[in-house]
């Protein structure tokens, strides 16, 4: 299952959708996009993860660096997330804490971040 | 005991198959639970990918091993590399989630994660590399 | 060359494993097309299972090997038993299909399958029972 | 994939459903079905393989010997199939010629049989 990734504007964010398998042979694609986006000036992300099956360490600490640099440019990365065998491994890892993560993108643009 | 071996090329875009092959083992009678299942793919994909990142340059040519054992009520899959090995205990912990100092890590987790998801793993020295054991229970076979 | 390697115990609810990790690996870059897949894995199936059919019982703790080699322009499966081995040639031709005798026989398609739907396949002795050997030629690599 | 078998009454014809992959692990278990329906008197049959992601040789082998069952009994055994892939099968071992196979139960069983 390969990765594929899309992004558009909404509402003042730049919302990137993930489709597939985010892992280490993978994962590298996700960065480099997200990386063009922020270079870009992209600095308010929300990266929709309902589309992805797997997402192993690699695929979180690239989410991790996005998030470190949209930070820093006093942006934020938000995800939108509701599967469970996703939601499950950023508990297993304790980046929910890390992470503003919503159903949707109107509830995790509205959370307190 | 029954024993599914898979010898791969120490190769990333290996891992999909890896993942499969695991799995497949780990669904037959008595099947994990499909949320062992993930787990187990999860764990498999952290312990094969720091095996082929461990591999010696010069041992391309020989393979990264997964052995996977069926037990009665075991589950244990073998991930062996030809690596300089690690002392697992000597890793750095990475800082709290609520640590500012937690976004300077994008790396580190695939040893916690293992943990995490599996019911054991040991790491030990084997034949020029590690092997990396992971044990999960598998569910008590139906009476008959 | 790329090698990947499966043991599986002597048993054919293994079958559906060996399918899937052949089909995955010749499904790597450059990928066989889907209707070649098909029939890489009903020949697999065939070889595979006369291999376990054909495993000795006293060498039922040893493993059937399934070794897919990937080579620039060919995809080849070696299926390796520990069995008595067989003469290819001297099996008897299935009577017509127009021939009402033709129902009488509802076995012996393996072979016959095997070979309308590989580009080579070799049968030969080695180690203690049969290498059944089948090429698949790869499509060419899209130029860089 | 398992194999799942389910048969109905139409028309006069015992209409048989496999769905699943038939190979050599699971053929056994047709086989013993098709066997039992006959042992009951249906000797007239159309097997469904719409449903049919896969067969193999054995699967072949176990509705060769239903037609055998069947026509010894003055019955029929015809097929259901529009699947590129299984009709793939059948043309590589003669056996499209052996058995009536429709795209429908009526075209199967308004064929000359
Ligand atoms: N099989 C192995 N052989 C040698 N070193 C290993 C092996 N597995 C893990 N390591 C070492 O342990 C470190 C931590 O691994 P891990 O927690 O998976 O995080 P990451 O792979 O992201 O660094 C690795 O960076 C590597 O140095
Ligand atoms: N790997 C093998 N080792 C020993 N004998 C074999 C092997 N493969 C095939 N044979 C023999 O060849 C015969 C024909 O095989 P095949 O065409 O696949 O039909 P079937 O398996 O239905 O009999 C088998 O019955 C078996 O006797």
């Amino acid at each position: 299952m390969e990765l594929e990734i899309t992004d558009t504007e909404h509402e003042g964010w730049t919302v990137v959708s993930a489709s597939g398998e985010v892992d280490v042979a993978s994962a590298p694609a996700l960065r480099t996009r997200l990386d063009e986006l922020l270079e870009a000036g992209a600095t308010r992300m929300v990266i929709d993860l309902e589309d992805v099956a797997f997402i192993d360490s690699t695929g979180l600490g690239v989410l991790v660096g996005a998030l470190r640099r949209g930070r820093s440019a006093n942006g934020d990365v938000r995800l939108v997330c509701t599967n469970p065998r996703i939601l499950k491994v950023f508990e297993a890892t304790g980046l929910h804490e890390v992470f503003a993560i919503g159903a949707t993108f109107d509830e995790t643009v509205a959370s307190e971040g | 005991m029954v024993e599914i071996v898979l010898e791969i090329p120490p190769r990333l875009d290996y891992l999909a198959v890896v993942r499969l092959v695991v799995a497949t083992a780990a669904a037959l009678d008595p099947p994990l639970p499909e949320s062992r299942l993930d787990d187990l793919r999860l764990a498999v994909t952290e312990a094969c990918s720091n095996a082929i990142k461990a591999h010696r340059p010069d041992a391309a040519d020989e393979p990264v091993v997964i052995a996977c054992h069926l037990d009665d009520d075991l589950f244990r899959v073998d991930i062996h590399d030809r690596g300089p090995g690690f002392d697992p205990d000597a890793l750095a912990a990475l800082p709290e989630a609520t640590d500012p100092r937690r976004l300077q890590h994008e790396s580190g987790l695939g040893i916690p994660l293992i943990k995490v998801l599996t019911d054991e793993v040991t790491f030990r020295p084997g034949e020029g590399g590690t092997v990396v054991s992971m044990t999960l229970k598998r569910p008590p076979a139906p009476p008959i």
